[in-house]
């Protein structure tokens, strides 16, 4: 007869280990290492809690001091790799295999151990494709964690930082995994339960907050007039025939200009209430005029953002927000909510070849998707319609039945086509390609691919990509807003011109946008104080942010 | 009869260029540029460091009117070298303050410059002694000699103590006014005793608002154009001297400030014993409610 | 500094009257563009200094676009440029005829 | 030459001079007999807001004294003090107030000399040496606004490259021979010959405006200068002309 309590087994005997360094509970700091070394085996499959914002900071530490000669060969199953501790467990080699999501800060270091052979590559995720390989093939032995508070039973209080720990701990404990959660402080009663204390089993006091990286912060000072224009081309030329209500849109200064300019130039297009209502989107900074102005009717997130957790919880009927009054994050709802229930995604990249593919992947650097490919990318389990979905889907198969015609979402990729150091952002080959053949990996690092992005927005022009009915249609629009690199040069401009009286290819005069009123005075903040003023002083910027 | 159209542009100071600050301040179409761009006298320095060089070599001097007074102007532009003095960015300065001497006309001087450009550091050093000198010429003939902070490179180095030798100094929040910067004080300091990189030290540190707190500049404004024309009209009704009395009032100020404040760690400690309530809350205030709060600065009324 | 001079006919004259105009300034990633209503209405010089080598191509592109696009006719203009991109150098170069075109005051 | 030996060459016929760490001041007895104040910063130590108010308080007293005696600024300092409380407390304030004292002094009728005999730098040079109305040095001076390899740091260019374009021009790379052909120094000393006489010699020099950009252009080092701040005043002085007549 088969033992089918096996797993329960070994738990109990892992927490009967670590309960020797613990009281309670309750693990002291001094002890960390010989706790960890007491609950993690050779081997493991170890979640260390981080993404692109907060982090297990102290566990991240106490796991990369630990000895490969006690622990070793670890399987490391994380969202993010972002600290230089991630990536000395590997150098030490505590840990030898790596599936992860986003390395931002560390993408060259990460890149450079993977050519040199110290991490074993599994792939490179999407969080909520990660998280949904949490539950079946996976989950982790043990799940290192990070949290504000703690009572003596485990009870967490995650703040509004909360993210991706209930998918983290769902998956690692209910299926006989150990949780251990770094918290600033034990408190005798959490402001709220964000996570019921049966399922955590130990408990670090780190006496500081974990780290959290002001992401989603982009200063309105350093918006250029080139921004500016690609700004008023996606909302006079995309939000505004779409009738975009429900969206999500990425970091970077272009979507900035967009947030900044809906209470000045969005108003006078009388766009209010009519797009931008709804948002899967962390709290940006550069929101607060649209959301001080009245445009927004509601704003889940996938994480909160330095500063602005007074200004959250002010205001409520904006955000989602607990019992105690703080932000209620949770990245792989929102996540989802991006994927399902947003009809538009508009977000900058470093890359986009001549079929529309995209990337922000260069030859030295690795910095992974995190949630960008699964917001950008057109969701297949959709059944629900909208307008701006139907309209999508009829563009893009103007003569199919209308009832049985699949809508699109609006994947729209903005930027200008030079970027920084003057490098272009057409190329006639992503360097993922290269990427992936010098690390022989399977598939090349692609954030969004051709057949989902349905816009590309520059100073030069939108590119309908819905609209072209041709391989060499697709070239020559993507060509048509390519301005002066040697992709836009390349044009046939006949053809170019073609696809612009069919309105493909939309010009800022076409749309009635005069380039010269491109102007920084049309930004509702033009700095960070600001937007700090604009709060009414809710808004607390980090140091860095600050110029007063 | 000369007629006064006041100019309504709204502008944010810190972002607008050299040119934008003087169309806004000055009464509206009434500046005439000396030596502008079309002449070409750019830095003959730059060019042995194969660097890009501006046809005003980063400053404009000319004489406009200012509701209807006629006033000499000079405006750094921040953004190109950092708006740093060389031979000719200082030399064009260094003229227009000997022609308010002779010409018994008031200098308006926009500062906005990270100090001596080290390209030209010799010939940039001496302009800064050169029109320190020139300005306390003018100024012991009667004349005013205003001094306007607030721009993207701050008051810097040797433009610190040329501003330091103005009549009146009118300044914004953005604006700083120090001597050596915040990455040169981490350089020789470390980076305990000055981490350039904490934005809110160094404006806490050398910001206008700190300075306008410890009667380092006479008038605080609003980084707005408009703002700074109507200090700017303010400032030259004053009628400033340059004496012994003067000094010597500037000395007892000075020393005073150091009794008061010298064992201060921190701006914060000093605006506590300025008696203000809430001291970390400062930066954070609207002009308003900082200038009601600021109600116990020290001044240099009659001490600069 | 890599200097390169375009001389280019111009399909319309630029309007006003001023004899000058100058926008931006010389920072990285910006230039200065001097406007000087100097030559023959059909006429248009352009004379760059650059600090970004190996563009030539490109501003030769800017460039014709600008003097074919906007009416460019009897300036001269001379650039200094601290490597702006091209979406940059168009935009001063419309604001450069847009100023020269302003009435006088 | 030692300060000791500077002064004894300068003095022979007495002075009474103290000395802190930083600072030196008192008076001394020229050869006609006439008494001539001296101040100055010394050691090669930075000028900071402390040392600065105590130096601009000694001048404010030479000029309330009302006996119009040259002032003799002895020189060899670092830069301005580069510390968090200097600029807390507006280091920018104190260095020009102390420039201004002697700027006032001389228009009061102090003569001012400089004497630069060791190192001095950015503000602290700018608020004593360059504060004075003529500027005097011994050889072995050591001007600068900054050090090569600061300067290295900050241009992004290597100390041989600066060194090389220090060659061809003076206009930029510290050094004495550099700030003499730029105007900033009227003369260099003779260190083997007696110091009094050439004191007196300077102190004989008519009283007169600011000649050093006037220096620069004849010596080479700053050909430009002079001639454009005189296209200024008289463009400034043709539209004064024009709206008084217009």
């Amino acid at each position: 007869m088969s033992d089918w309590g096996m797993q329960k087994a070994a738990l109990g005997e892992r927490l009967a280990a670590g309960r020797q360094h613990a009281k309670g509970k309750v693990v002291p700091t001094p002890s960390l290492g010989a706790f960890l070394k007491a609950v993690i085996r050779s081997g493991d499959r170890v979640c260390l809690e981080g993404d692109n914002q907060k982090q297990a900071d102290i566990l991240a530490s106490a796991l990369a001091s630990l000895e490969p000669g006690d622990v070793r060969d670890l399987h490391m199953v994380q969202s993010g790799v972002v600290l230089s501790a991630h990536l000395d467990i590997f150098e030490k080699g505590i840990a030898r295999r790596l599936d992860f999501s986003y390395s931002g800060p560390q993408s060259a270091r990460i890149a450079r151990m993977l050519f040199g052979g110290k991490i074993e590559l599994g792939a490179v995720h999407t969080y909520l494709e990660l998280f949904a390989r949490y539950f079946i093939d996976l989950t982790p032995n043990v799940a290192l964690i990070a949290a504000v508070s703690a009572d003596k039973d485990g009870n967490l209080y995650t703040g509004p930082n909360t993210e991706d720990t209930p998918t983290v701990v769902e998956a690692t404990s209910y299926k006989n995994g150990v949780v251990v959660a770094q918290v600033t402080e034990i408190v005798d009663k959490v402001p709220r339960v964000d996570i019921p204390g049966d399922l955590v089993h130990f408990v670090v006091e780190a006496n500081r907050p974990f780290y959290v990286e002001p992401l989603f912060t982009r200063d309105p000072a350093a918006i250029t007039e080139t921004q500016i224009l690609t700004a008023m081309l996606a909302i006079k030329g995309i939000y505004a025939p779409y009738g975009v209500r429900r969206l999500n849109h990425g970091i970077g200064f272009n979507t900035a200009a967009i947030e900044l300019l809906l209470p000045t130039y969005g108003e006078k297009l009388g766009l209010k209430g009519k797009v931008c209502t709804h948002f899967a989107l962390n709290p940006h900074p550069t929101m607060i005029p649209a959301i001080e102005s009245g445009w927004v009717e509601q704003i889940h997130c996938f994480g909160s953002e330095v500063g602005m957790e007074d200004y959250v919880a002010a205001r409520s009927d904006v955000f989602f927000t607990g019992p105690d009054g703080s932000l209620r994050s949770n990245r792989a709802f929102c996540q989802t909510a991006g994927l399902y229930a947003c009809d538009m995604f508009i977000g900058s990249t470093l890359q986009i070849d001549l079929e529309g593919h995209s990337s922000t992947v260069t030859t030295s650097r690795i910095a992974g998707f995190g949630g960008a490919p699964n917001m950008g990318s057109d969701p297949r389990g959709r059944r629900h319609p909208s307008e701006p979905w139907l309209k999508a889907g009829a563009e893009a198969a103007p003569g199919t039945n209308a009832a049985l015609r699949r809508g699109r979402k609006l994947v729209v990729q903005i930027g200008e086509t030079f970027g920084e150091r003057n490098t272009p952002l057409f190329v006639e080959r992503l360097d993922a390609l290269e990427l992936a053949r010098k690390l022989d990996l399977d598939l090349a690092p692609v954030m969004v691919y051709s057949d989902d992005v349905t816009h590309i927005v520059t100073e030069e022009g939108i590119a309908n990509l819905l609209m072209c009915r041709s391989k060499d249609e697709r070239e020559q629009a993507i060509r048509g807003v390519a301005g002066y690199t040697d992709i836009g040069r390349a044009r046939d401009a006949k053809l170019v011109e073609q696809l612009r009286q069919r309105g493909v290819i939309q010009r800022p005069e076409d749309l009635g946008i005069d380039p010269l009123d491109a102007d920084r005075n049309l930004l509702a903040a033009r700095s960070i104080k600001d937007l700090m003023l604009a709060s009414g002083g809710l808004y607390r910027p980090p140091s860095r942010f600050r110029n007063w | 009869m000369s007629q006064v159209a006041a100019n309504t542009v709204s502008l944010s100071w810190y972002e607008a260029s050299a040119r934008q600050r003087i169309d806004a301040l000055v009464d509206a179409g009434s500046f005439s540029e000396f030596i502008g761009p079309e002449l070409r006298e750019i830095s003959p320095h730059l060019s042995i460091f194969d660097l890009p060089e501006q046809f005003d070599d980063g400053i404009v001097v000319g004489r406009g009117r200012l509701d209807g007074t006629p006033v000499l102007i000079a405006a750094q532009e921040g953004r190109f070298m950092g708006g740093a003095f060389g031979e000719v960015h200082g030399a064009k300065l260094t003229g227009l303050l000997r022609a308010a001497h002779a010409l018994k006309e008031d200098v308006l001087i926009l500062f906005d410059t990270g100090g001596v450009r080290l390209q030209e550091a010799n010939a940039g050093e001496l302009a800064i002694a050169e029109i320190m000198r020139a300005v306390i010429e003018a100024r012991r003939a009667g004349i005013n000699v205003v001094g306007l902070i607030g721009g993207r490179a701050g008051c810097y180095g040797g433009g610190s103590l040329i501003a330091g030798t103005c009549s009146r100094l009118i300044i914004s929040e953005q604006g700083r006014l120090s001597v050596s910067g915040p990455e040169v004080i981490e350089t020789n300091r470390g980076i305990e005793e000055f981490d350039s990189r904490d934005r809110a030290l160094v404006w806490r540190t050398m910001g206008g608002k700190h300075r306008y707190l410890i009667g380092a500049a006479d008038v605080f404004v609003d980084d707005e154009a408009l703002a700074f024309r109507r200090a700017a009209i303010d400032a030259l009704k004053m009628h400033g001297r340059c004496d012994v009395a003067v000094l010597e009032a500037e000395q007892a100020r000075l020393a005073r400030r150091l009794q008061r404040f010298g064992e201060a760690e921190d701006a914060v400690e000093i605006w506590q014993t300025l008696g203000i309530g809430s001291p970390t809350d400062l930066p954070a205030l609207p002009t308003g409610a900082f200038l009601r709060a600021a109600n116990d600065r020290e001044t240099a009324d009659d001490a600069r | 500094m890599e200097k390169l001079s375009f001389r280019l006919a111009a399909p319309r004259s630029a309007g006003g009257t001023r004899a000058q105009a100058i926008v931006g300034v010389v920072a990285s990633g910006n230039l200065e563009v001097l406007l000087e209503r100097s030559l023959p209405p059909d006429i248009c010089t352009i004379d760059i200094a650059t600090a970004a080598h190996g563009f030539g191509m490109v501003w030769d592109a800017v460039v014709r676009d600008f003097a074919a696009r906007r009416s460019a006719g009897g300036l001269r203009i001379s650039i200094n440029d601290g490597g702006a991109r091209p979406d940059t150098v168009a935009l001063r170069l419309a604001q450069g005829v847009r100023k020269i075109e302003e009435p006088e005051r | 030459m030692t300060l000791d030996e500077i002064l004894a060459s300068l003095f022979p016929n007495g002075r009474k001079l103290e000395t802190t760490d930083t600072t030196i001041a008192g008076q001394a007895i020229l050869p006609d007999g006439r008494p001539i104040h001296v101040l100055g910063v010394i050691k090669g130590q930075p000028l900071g807001v402390d040392e600065a108010i105590t130096l601009a308080g000694r001048v404010i007293e030479i000029v309330k004294s009302g006996d119009r005696a040259p002032i003799l600024i002895l020189v060899d300092s670092a830069s301005q003090r580069m510390s968090k409380r200097d600029e807390l407390l507006g280091l920018s304030e104190y260095l020009s107030h102390l420039a201004k004292a002697l700027l006032l002094a001389e228009a009061e009728g102090h003569r001012t000399i400089g004497l630069l005999y060791g190192g001095s730098a950015a503000g602290a040079f700018i608020a004593t040496a360059l504060a004075a109305a003529t500027l005097v040095a011994l050889p072995g001076a050591q001007p600068a606004v900054m050090d090569l390899p600061s300067m290295a740091r900050v241009t992004k260019l290597s100390i041989d490259v600066l060194k090389a374009k220090a060659e061809a021009t003076p206009v930029f790379a510290p050094g004495l021979d550099n700030m003499v052909l730029s105007g900033g120094i009227h003369v260099v000393w003779d260190e083997t010959a007696p110091l009094a006489p050439q004191l007196a010699a300077v102190l004989q020099r008519p009283r007169g405006q600011d000649e050093r950009s006037r220096l620069g252009a004849e010596r080479g080092g700053r050909r430009k200068a002079a001639e454009i701040a005189d296209r200024v005043i008289a463009l400034a002085a043709a539209a004064h002309g024009r709206a008084q007549h217009g």
